[in-house]
C-alpha cells in the first residue's frame, strides 16, 4: 500500500515543521511564530500578502478548476505541464528581442510560444492518430529542446544580465502582488463566461465529437476557444505560482470532482470549489509556521482531498467498495446458512421446527465450529434464535438447535423460491439440462429483485415444483411462518406440508 | 591505442586513443565562472590562452555546456573551477575528471575548512558562494599561481608576480569597502536578499544578511516568512531592499511595497557583469563591472547608497 | 410542380485514406421513406460512407446532398447514431444529458435546454424503454442498453433522414428486437433510415432497401433485388463460399466477419 | 564573445573537424546519444501505447523528495546516494500512477498529474524546512550531461580502460531494455494492447505492468544520470511516434527505433556543432525535425499520403480510426 504514503508524509510534514530549525539567515529561521497568533493574523486579512493569497486562491481555483474539468475530462491533463515546458522558446525570445529580462517582452514571447504549442498539439491529434498524450509530449519536449538551445546560444553572447531567465518567468504562490490577482481575476470571470456561455458545447464535443458536428456544432471553434482559454489561464498562472502548482490545480480538484459525480455540472462546481478549498487551506497551512512553502503546501492539501475521495468516497472510493463487498459476502453467507436451514427443514419434511447445528454442519459440508459460527451470525442478525449451550465448542454446538424467526423463515423461502424458480426457467425456457442448472441458480438466487421473480412466475405460470421434483415455496409457505411467536419452545409442526 | 581484444562494440569505443593535440604547444586553459575566469586571466596574463565557458551574466548553477563548449572541455589541459559543488554535476565531473593530459583545479581547494561557512545540521556542505569574502578569494589566487607554475614552470616569475599585484588589488577593494561600509550607521546594517548568497559578504563587512529564501534553488518562500519580512524591515527600519540578477524579483519587490521601502538595486550575486563595461560609482570612480573589483565595488556601492 | 428533393443524394462520391481508396465513383439517391441497410465486408468503407454524408470525412470527388442541400444547411434534417465506441463511457454525463444532446441542434447555440426539450427527451427514452435509467451515469449501462441511449438521442434530434452506424453491434437479443420495431415505426412516419449492418443474415428481415457495398457500389435496390447470390458474390468476392446458402436462407450465422482486410 | 544567432555554415568544421581532431570525444558524446535514445526508444513504445507518454517528464519532478530524504539519511551529495534516492523515488511515482489508475476511474495522464505535483510539493517542503542551506536540487546533484561524458571517470575492466563509465552503463542498460522485451516479448505485446484477452490467456497482467513500469522508471533515471532531462523525456516519445508513420506492427516499430536513434545522435551532435549550442537539445530538434518529415511524408497516415487534396486542413480527428499498433 504505498499510496498511503503520500498521506503520512503530509501529515508527517505538518507535525514535525513547526520546531523552526535554527540557522543563521534565512528569515523564517530568526523568527519566531504562534499557531493561534498566525490564524488570528491569517482571519484577519492584515497583511497584503495574505489578501492576496485568499483572493489569488479564489480566483484560481474557479479557473483552474473549470477548466480542469474539461481537461481531465478529455485526458488533456497534463496541458499545463506542457505548456509551462513549451513557452521556454518564447522566454527566450522575448529576452533576444528585448535584450534584456524585461517582463513584458518575455511574457508575450512566452504567450505566443504558448499558443503555438497548443495549435501544434491541436493539429497533430486532427491530422494523425497520435494519442492525446503523446501529442502533449512531443510538444513539451520539442518546444523545450528548442528553447534549451536557445538558451545556450544566450548564454554565449554578450548581456552580462541573461542569469535566471529560464526560471524569470515563474513566479511563487508567495510572492504573488496585486497586479497578478487583478489578472487572475480576469482569466476567472473569462472562465466563467465561457463555462455559462458554451456549456452545451463543450459539453457535447467532449463527450462525442461526431455526433456535435453532426448536430451543427462548430467543433472547431469550440475546441479552440477551449484550449486558447486555456493556455491563457495557465501563462498567466505559471508567471504567478510557478509550473507545479498550475498542473496540480489544473488536475487534481477536477480528478477528486471526478471520483465523487457522474454528472459534469457537479464535476465543474466541485472542482472548482475544491480548487479554492486547496487554495485556501493550503496558504493558511503555509502561514502557520516559519519556512513553509505556500505553493506546494497548496498542492498537498489539493492531494489530501484527493486522497480521501480515492479512499473514502462513497461510489467510487476504495474503502466504499471494500465495504460494499464485504456487505455483499456476509449478506450472501447469510442468506446461505438459512436456505440450509430451509434445506434440512425439507428433508424433514418440516416435521420438527428447529435444526441441529450438527445437521446444518452435514447440509453445509463444514465443521461443525464454522456452521455454528454462521448460525451466531445469523442468530446476530436477528433472522434466527438459538437453544443450547452458550459454548461455541464443537461437542456442546452439535446438538444446538436453531430457530428461524418469521422474518430469517420468510427470508430463506424467498431465497429457495428463486432458486427454484431460476432452475426451472433455464430448464424449461432456455433448455438447459436440469443437472447443469444448480451452478447458475446459486449465484443469481442472491441478486433476484422483485420484479424479476413476478416475471419468471408470470412466464413459467406460477409452478409448484422445480426441475427436480422439489416444492417451490409458495407465498402461502411464507405467511405460514409470519404469525408465529418466536418462543422455541412453542407447537410442532407447523410448517408441516398439507 | 590501448586496445585490447574485447567486445567489439569495446573495440570501436576506443579505438582513438590518439587526439592531434595542440600543435603550438601551448597550454590550453579552460574556466567555469566568471569569478575563476577574472582570477585566472589575471594570473596567466598574456603566457596562456584562458577560455571561460560561462559567459558575463551566466549562472553556474543554470549553466549547460554547448557543443562548442564540450570539445573545449576536450583538448582542454587544465581547468579551473569554483568548487564548493558551485558547479553541481560539472564540479563532480571536474574533481574524478580522469582523462589522460586533463588537471582539473578547484581554486578553493586550499581555503580552510574553518573559514568556511556550513549549515549546523550538514557538515561539509559549505556555502559555495566565497568570492564575496576578499580574505579566502584571496588564498584561491595561490591556487591558481602554483596550478600554473606546476604546469609551465617556464612562466612561474610572472606567475608569482600577477598574483601578488592582484592579491594587493584584492586587499586595496577590501580597505576601500571596509571604509565605504563603515560609514553607514550601527542600526541599519542590514542587506535583505532574496535569496542566501551573502553570508560571507554580511560577515567579512560586518552586515546582518537576511533572505527570504534558502540557499537551495529548488525551496520556495512560505506566506508567513513574507510577512515575518516585511515586520522586519519595518520594526529595523532597513531603509531599502535588494534584487538579485539570478532569481525573479517579485518577492522582494512585493516585501518593499508593502513595507513602504525602496529596492536599493540590483546586486550581482552568483554572476558578474560583461566585462568592459564601465560604471560609475558615487565617488566618480569608474570601474569594469565584468571584473571581481568592479563587482565588488558595485555591490558595495549599491548597498551604502540604498542603506545610508 | 416541383419534385421534393430527395433526401439524401450522393454523387460520384469517391474517398481515401493514406491514398488507399475506400469509396470510389459511388452513386445513389435514397428515396422519403425508405429503410435501407448498408452491408458489405469489413472495410468496404460503410462507417466513411456514413462519415462522408456528414462531412467529417472530406470526399476526394463528388458530393452528397441532404434533401437538395449541403450538409451544413440540414443539420437539423438528419439525425446520426455512432458506433458505440467512438465516445468515452467513463465521461461525466448522465442518461439524460446525453438524450438531451439530441435537441442542440434544436435548441441552437448559446440557448439553454427548454422543459419541452426535456420532455421530448424523457418520451424519447420512455419509446427506448430506458426512462428509468435517465439519472444513470451512461458506463453503467450495459452495451445493449447504451445502445438505445444513443437511439433516444437520435430520436430527440425528431429528424428525417437517420444514419446508424452499426446500431446492432453487440447488443442483446431484446434490445435487437426493439431496434427494429423502432425503426419501422420511423419508416411507418415517413422517416429515412440508413442503417449500417454487418449481419448479413438477418438484413433481410430487417430492411427493405439494400446497398451492397464493397468500395464500388455494387448495387443498391429493393431487397428482392438485391439480395440474390450473384450480387452478395459480387459484394463479398471470393471470401464467402457458402454463399448461396446464405443467400439462399436467411437464418444461421455468418463467420465471413471474421476474415477481411483490417478494419480501417 | 558570440554576436550572431546563426553562424555560418561551413561544411567541413561542422561534419570532418569533430571526427579528425577529436575523434574520441566525438565518437563518445554520439555513441552516449546513441544508447540513451535506443535504451528510452526501446521502451517508450510500450509507454506510448499505454498512454503514458508524460511518464519521463513527471519523473524529472517526482524524483525531488527523493534525493532530498536521500540527503536526510546520507548526509552526503554523493553520486550513489543521490541515485538511489532519485530511483526509489522514479518507481514509487511509477507505481502510484498504476495504482491511482487502476484502482479508480482516474484516467492515467491525469493520474500522473496527480503523483508529479504531490511529490515534488513533498520534496519542496523537505527541502525547505530542513535543508534550505545546502545547495540541493535534481539539476545540481543528479542531472548528468552529454557533453561532459567524454571527461567522466573510466570503466577499467582487468587493466584495460574501457572509456566512460557512464557509455558502459547506458549500454548495459539499453542492451537489458532489448533483452527483456525479447524475453517478454508476447506478454508485453498482449498486456499494453489487450489486457482483458491477457487475463483470460492467463498472464500476469499485473505482474507485467508494475515489472514494465519499474524497468521504466530505472532506465529513466539511469539516463538522467548520464544526460540530464532534455533528451530522455524526449526519446521516450519521439522514436515511438514517428516510426509509427512507417510501420503499424509492433516488431517494426522496435526494429526501427535503431536506425532513428542513430539517425537523432548523429544529426543532433552536427547540429550543436554548427549552431554551437546544447547537444542533447539538439538532438531532440533533430527528432523533431524528423517527426515533422514524418508527419508530412510517412507512408502510414502522413498528410501527403492521406489525401490527394488538401483535404486534410478540414478532415478530423474522427479520421485515425485505426488503432496506433495493430498486434
Amino acid at each position: 500500500m504505498k499510496v498511503l504514503r503520500t498521506i503520512p508524509v503530509f501529515v508527517l510534514l505538518v507535525f514535525f515543521a513547526f520546531p523552526a530549525l535554527v540557522h543563521a539567515a534565512r528569515i523564517g529561521d530568526v523568527t519566531d511564530t504562534d499557531w493561534g497568533e498566525q490564524t488570528f493574523r491569517f482571519l484577519s486579512l492584515r497583511d497584503a500578502a495574505v489578501r492576496n493569497a485568499v483572493l489569488g486562491s479564489v480566483f484560481m481555483g474557479v479557473s483552474c478548476g473549470l477548466f480542469g474539468g474539461y481537461v481531465v475530462a478529455r485526458r488533456l491533463a497534463l496541458f499545463g505541464d506542457t505548456l509551462s515546458h513549451a513557452v521556454l522558446p518564447g522566454v527566450a525570445l522575448g529576452f533576444l528581442w528585448s535584450r534584456s529580462k524585461d517582463p513584458v517582452a518575455i511574457f508575450i514571447g512566452a504567450t505566443l510560444a504558448g499558443l503555438l504549442g497548443t495549435v501544434v498539439v491541436a493539429w497533430i491529434r486532427k491530422t494523425t492518430r497520435v494519442k492525446e498524450d503523446s501529442a502533449l509530449g512531443l510538444v513539451l519536449s520539442g518546444f523545450y529542446a528548442v528553447g534549451i538551445c536557445i538558451l545556450t546560444v544566450i548564454q554565449q553572447m554578450e548581456f552580462g544580465n541573461q542569469s535566471g531567465i529560464d526560471k524569470f518567468l515563474f513566479g511563487q504562490a508567495a510572492a504573488l502582488s496585486s497586479e497578478d490577482v487583478s489578472l487572475m481575476g480576469v482569466v476567472a470571470i473569462g472562465a466563467l463566461m465561457m463555462v455559462t456561455l458554451f456549456n452545451k458545447e463543450l459539453l457535447v464535443t467532449s463527450f462525442d465529437e461526431g455526433f456535435a458536428r453532426s448536430v451543427g456544432v462548430p467543433v472547431e471553434f469550440i475546441r479552440y476557444v477551449l484550449l486558447v482559454g486555456l493556455t491563457f489561464a495557465v501563462v498567466t498562472s505559471l508567471q504567478a505560482v510557478g509550473v507545479v502548482l498550475v498542473s496540480a490545480l489544473l488536475i487534481t480538484p477536477a480528478a477528486t470532482a471526478y471520483l465523487l459525480t457522474d454528472r459534469m455540472g457537479t464535476l465543474l462546481l466541485l472542482s472548482a470549489l475544491f480548487g479554492v478549498a486547496g487554495g485556501l487551506l493550503g496558504s493558511y497551512g503555509s502561514f502557520l509556521g516559519n519556512n513553509l512553502p505556500t505553493g506546494p503546501f497548496v498542492v498537498l492539501a489539493c492531494t489530501s482531498f484527493f486522497a480521501i475521495a480515492f479512499f473514502c468516497g462513497p461510489k467510487h472510493g476504495l474503502a466504499s467498495k471494500w465495504l460494499r463487498r464485504r456487505n455483499r459476502v456476509r449478506q450472501v453467507s447469510l442468506e446461505n446458512t438459512m436456505k440450509a436451514a430451509y434445506q434440512v427443514l425439507e428433508a424433514g419434511d418440516f416435521a420438527k421446527e428447529s435444526v441441529t447445528v450438527g445437521a446444518l454442519a452435514a447440509r453445509r459440508r463444514t465443521s461443525v465450529t464454522e456452521a455454528r459460527r454462521e448460525a451466531d451470525d445469523l442468530v446476530n442478525a436477528g433472522f434466527a434464535s438459538m437453544l443450547g449451550s452458550d459454548d461455541a465448542g464443537p461437542r456442546y454446538s452439535q446438538d444446538a438447535r436453531l430457530f428461524l424467526t418469521p422474518a430469517g423463515w420468510e427470508r430463506a423461502c424467498q431465497i429457495v423460491r428463486n432458486h427454484r424458480l431460476w432452475e426451472l426457467y433455464l430448464t424449461n425456457e432456455v433448455r438447459y439440462a436440469a443437472d447443469h442448472v444448480h451452478e447458475d441458480a446459486e449465484k443469481i438466487e442472491h441478486v433476484l429483485g422483485e420484479t424479476v421473480v413476478r416475471h419468471l412466475e408470470r412466464i413459467l405460470k406460477d409452478p409448484r415444483r422445480d426441475p427436480h421434483g422439489k416444492v417451490i415455496p409458495s407465498l402461502e409457505d411464507i405467511e405460514r411462518g409470519s404469525g408465529l411467536s418466536t418462543n422455541p419452545a412453542s407447537a410442532t409442526g407447523y410448517f408441516q406440508q398439507n | 591505442m590501448q586496445l585490447l581484444g574485447l567486445g567489439s562494440i569495446f573495440t570501436i569505443l576506443f579505438f582513438a586513443g590518439c587526439d592531434a593535440g595542440d600543435s603550438d604547444g601551448k597550454l590550453v586553459v579552460v574556466t567555469t565562472t566568471t569569478h575563476v575566469t577574472d582570477m585566472v586571466k589575471f594570473v596567466a596574463g598574456d603566457r596562456l590562452d584562458v577560455i571561460a565557458l560561462m559567459g558575463p551574466g551566466v549562472d553556474p548553477h543554470l549553466y549547460k555546456p554547448s557543443a562548442g563548449d564540450a570539445a573545449t572541455l576536450a583538448k582542454a589541459d587544465l581547468i579551473f573551477f569554483s568548487g564548493l559543488m558551485l558547479e553541481g554535476r560539472m564540479a563532480d565531473v571536474f574533481a574524478k575528471v580522469s582523462r589522460r593530459g586533463t588537471k582539473a583545479y578547484a581554486v578553493t581547494e586550499n581555503v580552510s575548512e574553518k573559514s568556511l561557512l556550513e549549515p549546523e545540521e550538514f557538515e561539509g556542505h559549505w556555502d559555495p558562494h566565497v568570492w564575496f569574502d576578499p580574505a579566502i578569494w584571496s588564498k584561491c589566487v595561490d591556487v591558481v599561481s602554483d596550478a600554473l607554475t606546476e604546469n609551465d614552470p617556464e612562466g612561474k616569475a610572472g606567475y608569482t608576480e600577477r598574483a601578488e599585484a592582484l592579491k594587493a588589488e584584492y586587499l586595496a577593494v577590501t580597505h576601500w569597502a571596509q571604509a565605504r561600509l563603515s560609514g553607514l550607521p550601527e542600526g541599519s546594517r542590514y542587506l535583505v536578499t532574496s535569496h542566501d548568497a551573502f553570508n560571507y559578504f554580511g560577515r567579512a563587512f560586518g552586515l546582518e544578511v537576511l533572505a527570504v529564501q534558502g540557499i537551495s534553488t529548488a525551496t520556495e518562500a512560505g506566506l508567513a516568512d513574507r510577512v515575518a519580512m516585511v515586520d522586519f524591515v519595518k520594526k529595523h527600519g532597513v531603509k531599502a531592499i535588494f534584487v538579485e540578477s539570478s532569481v525573479n524579483p517579485a518577492i522582494i519587490e512585493g516585501i518593499a511595497k508593502e513595507a513602504g521601502v525602496m529596492i536599493g538595486g540590483e546586486l550581482f550575486s552568483d554572476a558578474m557583469g560583461q566585462p568592459g563595461r564601465l560604471e560609475k560609482g558615487p565617488d566618480g570612480e569608474q570601474y569594469d563591472i565584468g571584473t571581481w573589483v568592479g563587482m565588488m565595488k558595485h555591490n558595495v556601492n549599491v548597498i551604502v547608497e540604498g542603506l545610508k | 410542380m416541383a419534385q421534393l428533393p430527395p433526401p439524401l443524394e450522393i454523387h460520384d462520391l469517391t474517398v481515401s485514406y493514406d491514398r488507399k481508396p475506400v469509396l470510389y465513383g459511388v452513386d445513389a439517391v435514397v428515396e422519403a421513406g425508405s429503410l435501407v441497410g448498408v452491408v458489405g465486408p469489413n472495410g468496404a468503407g460503410k462507417s466513411t460512407l456514413i462519415k462522408t454524408i456528414m462531412g467529417i470525412v472530406q470526399p476526394n470527388g463528388g458530393w452528397v446532398k441532404i434533401f437538395g442541400q449541403p450538409y451544413k444547411k440540414a443539420v437539423t434534417r438528419v439525425g446520426y447514431v455512432p458506433q458505440r465506441e467512438s465516445v468515452d463511457w467513463d465521461f461525466p454525463v448522465s442518461v439524460m444529458d446525453v438524450v438531451l444532446m439530441g435537441r442542440y441542434g434544436h435548441a441552437g447555440l448559446m440557448r439553454r435546454v427548454s422543459k419541452r426539450d426535456r420532455r421530448i427527451a424523457s418520451e424519447c427514452l420512455e419509446k427506448v424503454n430506458m426512462q428509468p435509467f435517465s439519472d444513470r451515469q451512461i458506463g453503467n449501462l450495459s452495451g445493449g442498453q447504451q445502445q438505445r441511449v444513443f437511439l433516444a438521442r437520435a430520436l430527440a434530434q425528431e429528424s428525417d433522414l437517420y444514419l446508424m452506424d452499426e446500431p446492432f453491434a453487440g447488443v442483446d437479443a431484446a434490445t435487437e428486437t426493439a431496434i427494429v420495431e423502432l425503426l419501422r415505426d420511423l419508416k411507418e412516419r415517413g422517416k429515412t433510415l440508413i442503417v449500417v449492418h454487418h449481419d448479413l443474415s438477418s438484413a433481410r428481415e430487417y430492411f427493405d432497401k439494400l446497398m451492397l457495398l464493397n468500395m464500388r457500389l455494387v448495387a443498391y435496390g429493393e431487397m428482392e433485388e438485391t439480395f440474390t447470390p450473384d450480387l452478395l458474390q459480387k459484394t463479398y468476392g471470393g471470401r464467402l463460399t457458402i454463399l448461396s446458402d446464405v443467400a439462399g436462407q436467411a437464418a444461421g450465422r455468418s463467420e465471413f466477419e471474421q476474415e477481411g482486410t483490417p478494419k480501417l | 564573445m558570440r554576436e550572431e544567432f546563426f553562424p555560418t555554415f561551413d561544411s567541413v568544421s561542422v561534419f570532418v573537424d569533430p571526427w579528425l581532431s577529436g575523434f574520441e570525444s566525438t565518437f563518445q558524446v554520439v555513441l552516449m546519444g546513441f544508447f540513451v535514445c535506443l535504451a528510452c526508444g526501446v521502451i517508450g513504445n510500450f509507454v506510448v501505447a499505454r498512454r503514458l507518454a508524460l511518464v519521463g517528464d513527471a519523473i524529472s519532478h517526482s524524483l525531488l523528495p527523493g534525493i532530498a530524504i536521500a540527503f536526510v539519511f546520507t548526509s552526503s551529495r554523493s553520486l550513489p546516494a543521490m541515485l538511489i534516492g532519485a530511483a526509489v523515488a522514479g518507481v514509487l511515482t511509477t507505481v502510484l500512477i498504476e495504482l491511482i489508475h487502476r484502482k479508480s476511474r482516474v484516467k492515467p495522464d491525469a493520474a500522473i498529474g496527480i503523483v508529479f505535483t504531490t511529490l515534488f510539493a513533498v520534496g519542496v517542503v523537505v527541502i525547505s524546512i530542513w535543508l534550505d542551506n545546502v545547495h540541493l536540487d535534481a539539476d545540481c546533484v543528479l542531472y548528468g550531461e552529454i557533453g561532459l561524458v567524454p571527461l567522466r571517470e573510466s570503466f577499467i575492466l582487468s587493466g584495460a580502460n574501457l572509456g566512460p563509465l557512464p557509455i558502459a552503463i547506458m549500454g548495459a542498460v539499453a542492451l537489458l531494455d532489448i533483452l527483456l522485451v525479447i524475453v517478454f516479448y508476447r506478454v508485453l505485446l498482449v498486456t499494453s494492447f489487450d489486457a482483458g484477452l491477457a487475463r483470460s490467456l492467463g498472464m500476469p497482467v499485473n505482474t507485467t505492468h508494475y515489472g514494465l513500469m519499474i524497468a521504466l522508471a530505472l532506465t529513466i533515471v539511469a539516463a538522467f544520470e548520464a544526460v540530464g532531462v532534455v533528451l530522455v523525456v524526449a526519446m521516450l516519445i519521439f522514436p515511438a511516434v514517428t516510426v509509427g508513420f512507417f510501420f503499424e506492427r509492433l516488431p517494426a516499430l522496435l526494429f526501427g527505433v535503431a536506425p532513428l536513434s542513430l539517425a537523432y545522435s548523429l544529426g543532433g551532435f552536427h547540429l550543436a556543432r554548427w549552431l554551437d549550442c546544447s547537444i542533447a537539445g539538439a538532438m531532440v530538434v533533430t527528432a523533431g525535425a524528423l517527426f515533422v518529415v514524418a508527419w508530412f511524408f510517412g507512408p502510414k497516415g502522413g498528410l501527403i499520403y492521406r489525401s490527394r487534396a488538401l483535404g486534410f486542413l478540414f478532415a478530423t480527428s474522427k479520421q485515425k480510426i485505426s488503432p496506433q499498433i495493430v498486434g
